[in-house]
């Protein structure tokens, strides 16, 4: 796995819909970008917040060698400033943190289960994946047709895509847990969405016996194991770092 | 050509004067691409305790005005893995390893550092009687006079090498306790440990802590810890080394010009991991820049 | 509608839990284009002393990270000064006149008490043991329970109405202060003042402030302000006032929630002038948000 | 005087030289700005700056109805992003403040001696003393041309103007000091500049027996007589506040 490193990107891309943007991002003076794994993140630093000390932990939407792109959604003033970048604006990122999804050894089945803004790293996910052989499926969550339409495009480049919304503006209507596709034959769910959502999913996933594994958002500050914030709680070693052991965690590792 | 050495006594020399605070720096590894572990003054890794520890449960942190607050707790796997696990993998360092010491228990302290004395790549150890996250220990021993000599005294007895004592800045008056430090065998006083802090969320009515109050950290402390850091300096003979707040060289020099012998990166390196290296570097150029040639001229240089 | 009065007890009934905190809103009449000054829970104006103060020599303010140093040390013009000239042209304000007192003996506070009794239009005073900024008196009283004591028993004897008393945070143990205070016969307590720090100019190698140490306040200070007001308002009877920090109505609710039955807001004054008001019509809407009418039920509300 | 308030401000044009830029600012929604008068300053927030607490005062350099000119140099954090202003950004403005020049009853002859940014606030009390049948004469000083000449046609537009430049690249070489156009007959002198300049300046007005009004630059915080911090100690009345009873000085009430 690429050891983390300080690189100062460029924004050269903003796509923006309402408060969410997604900022496509390149080093800075002919850097080499480490790849990060599918799952993985990065910890950028918002230097124009004048309430913000920390990092912002933000996951890896997608990657090619050379760019880097950030799905953000506005939750305050430091992901307010990034939803606000204009092309041009210079950002010192440390990348790639954490440990990703797992990647099936030999083609299998997987369901890529998406809420809100947690649908971002299953995008690159799913291209990983798709290189690999599998054929990924996604079925991704969101309140209304507004906040996902924009994105669909991607998704279904890369695979075949079923969508609920909460206000049955598009696709299934109610949550994803209720989402007819849910039922297709699955070797391995994939899962980041917000935590009644996840929790919902790996209730469905245990039902099912299907291996899953979930991307958990615990605040942190350093994303480097040094600081012990961001831990969770696990059946097997108590508390552990996600932003080392995770984000992305076997759900037989839970207490959920 | 600047003197970056400093000499903080009882065998415990610094190539400069930059070292990691505690439980912000895993055991140095964890910064190993981002920074340069060889040409820091010391790493002194994260709280070490006799027995395992699991730690506060979650949530451990808020986000404060230029701070955080944090509730981890010492969660740390005892010190028996780090002598068999960790230390076998740090000791080629070319830093100082420093180990940071707490307990619940005056003899937790002692059988600690007793069996960290094996270890002849440990120059030092840093005795934490300020912890603000334990319900036992930490900080009820740094908050008193006597609670903290008894700690130096008892450790003292069973550490050969450099002791340094960490204190805690919730107290009225911090020259008191060093000075108890001082007269029970301490090397040197490393100040301060975080405040007692809260935050509370209040669209959900609750504290952001599991264990609602949690220690504060950040540059939001800093002017008061150069405060402390300069009374101490004038109140003992032992170095004094400082934090509380260092985000860069310039900050590191406040608390150099105001007494510090030597001062620790804490918070900072959550924010830029290369924080250590670029104070040092900052040090040596304010040095040169200030036609000091040796760092150690500079200590205390505070114009009235 | 919801109810936003608050009774402190002793006379002092709020229309809302807003202060303004002493030494940041001058007399109030300097912010007359900038807030409404007959919509706030009580103006508390700046320290008064029984004779005249020049304070402390320029410079008396650094700023620090998310707050500022300040060593102005009480400079005004007396409280016969106060009672003739100020008082007459403040007294019209809807909102309560409350006068902050210092003193640098227990003699100076029990005679500035006792002239200002004889202004029926002053519902409180707030008794500052804290103020970090005087060679006597101020904070030497605050830190020790004797002190404390000395002064509010003093006071309480000449002054009739509600008796406010300042505490300091530069404590051990704040409660303990608090319990202090309570027990002399104070009304209420507010809390903090300001904590004693220290900011240096590294290239020019002196402190910026020309005491060299001075009072922090400002939203770096915040959480550990609300520590101390959820450990106070656990540990006495009446009424705690929170200050430190405060920036807008969240940061208030924080106090709130912790056990803050009022509120003041300070430094926040010198950023944005409209604090104050802002302050009152945020809680009124969380109150409306939350579904509660009357205000008073929300204090200390904190889940744990 | 026009009492001070908050005022929600937009950049309408930037120009810049090196560290220092002028910003021209109109209200937002046509809200009407209280004219300053010469001398007075405005408080302004810096909301975009990491490390800035405090709104930064800065002297009002010309003001016409609806508009506000601010001379900005960098010196810190909050000046940079001031600097670094582009067209359409907004800044919360709190205007006008202080204490101004003190304009002659009848026509006069008055020097206006200004060095560094410090010129700033003499560009906007010479058109005023200008719409008053006074010919005011700029002495003006500066390092070297680059730092004066885009502004000279400003002054040049309102009255004679004096240069006198360190590297001598300008005009007299030297410091404003050893401009021969001190020597001008002169009823009254405004000097506004770095400290070591106004205390010579000073020096010389003392010497001359000339009324002299200097501008300081005390470090403040509240602007409105408040926090008493920018004290300076009067002959007449001791400590008293730079922000309400100055900026500018009778130099007879300073102790100098």
């Amino acid at each position: 796995m690429n050891k983390p490193l300080l690189i100062e990107f460029e924004v050269t891309c903003v796509d923006r819909s309402g408060a969410t943007a997604r900022l496509t991002l390149e080093p800075v003076g002919g850097v080499t970008m480490p790849m990060p794994a599918p799952g993985q993140f990065v910890n950028i630093l918002v230097e124009h917040a004048h309430n913000t000390f920390l990092r912002r932990p933000i996951s890896v939407n997608f990657a090619e060698p050379g760019s880097l792109m950030l799905m953000v959604k506005e939750a305050g003033e430091g992901t307010a400033v990034l939803v606000n970048s204009l092309p041009g604006d210079r950002y010192n990122i440390l990348m790639p943190l954490g440990h990703g999804f797992t990647l099936p050894e030999k083609p299998e089945k997987c369901l890529l289960i998406g809420g809100g803004v947690g649908v971002a790293p299953l995008l690159y996910l799913g291209e990983c994946l798709r290189q690999r052989g599998v054929e990924p499926v996604f079925v991704l969550g969101a309140r209304n047709r507004k906040e996902l339409d924009w994105q669909l495009p991607d998704f279904e480049k890369i695979g075949k895509t079923f969508v609920a919304t909460e206000d049955g503006s598009l696709g299934t209507k109610g949550f994803v847990t209720q989402c007819p596709a849910l039922d297709l034959e699955a070797d391995r769910w994939y899962v980041c969405g917000p935590m009644p959502m996840m929790k919902a999913v790996a209730a469905a996933a245990r039902k099912r016996n299907v291996e899953c594994e979930v991307s958990l958002e615990n605040k942190m500050a350093c994303g480097l194991g040094a600081c012990l914030c961001c831990v969770e709680d696990t059946a097997d070693s108590g508390n552990v770092c996600t932003c080392t052991e995770g984000p992305v965690f076997n759900l037989n590792r839970l207490k959920w | 050509m600047v003197n970056l050495n400093i000499d903080l006594g009882a065998g415990l020399k610094l190539q400069n004067p930059v070292m990691t605070a505690s439980g912000t720096f895993g055991y140095g590894r964890e910064f190993e691409s981002l920074t340069d572990l060889d040409r820091l003054g010391a790493i002194i890794v994260k709280g070490t305790t006799l027995e395992p520890r699991q730690g506060n449960p979650y949530p451990r942190m808020a986000e404060t005005p230029s701070g955080m607050l944090n509730a981890v707790g010492l969660q740390n796997k005892g010190v028996d893995y780090f002598i068999e696990k960790i230390y076998p993998e740090i000791r080629h360092y070319k830093s100082n390893i420093i180990v940071n010491v707490s307990g619940a228990k005056v003899s937790d302290y002692v059988e600690t550092a007793r069996r960290l004395a094996s270890l002849d790549g440990i120059p030092a150890i840093e005795v934490n009687i300020s912890c603000p996250n334990v319900k036992s220990g930490g900080m009820a021993f740094g908050t008193t006079c006597a609670g903290s000599s008894e700690v130096t005294e008892a450790v003292r007895k069973v550490w050969p090498r450099h002791l340094m004592v960490k204190l805690s800045p919730n107290v009225t008056d911090i020259t008191e306790i060093a000075r108890a430090v001082e007269g029970s065998g301490a090397d040197s006083v490393s100040l301060v440990n975080t405040f007692l802090g809260m935050a509370v969320d209040v669209e959900r009515q609750r504290p952001f802590l599991s264990t609602v109050t949690g220690g504060l950290s950040g540059p939001c402390i800093r002017p008061i810890a150069i405060r402390m850091v300069w009374q101490v300096a004038k109140a003992v003979k032992i170095p004094v080394v400082g934090l509380g707040g260092i985000m860069n060289g310039r900050d590191a020099m406040e608390f150099i010009l105001a007494g510090a012998s030597a001062v620790q990166i804490g918070t900072a390196n959550f924010v830029h991991p290369d924080a250590t290296i670029r104070t040092v570097e900052w040090i040596e150029d304010y040095c040169r820049r200030h036609n000091i040639t040796d760092f150690s001229t500079i200590v205390g240089a505070l114009n009235r």
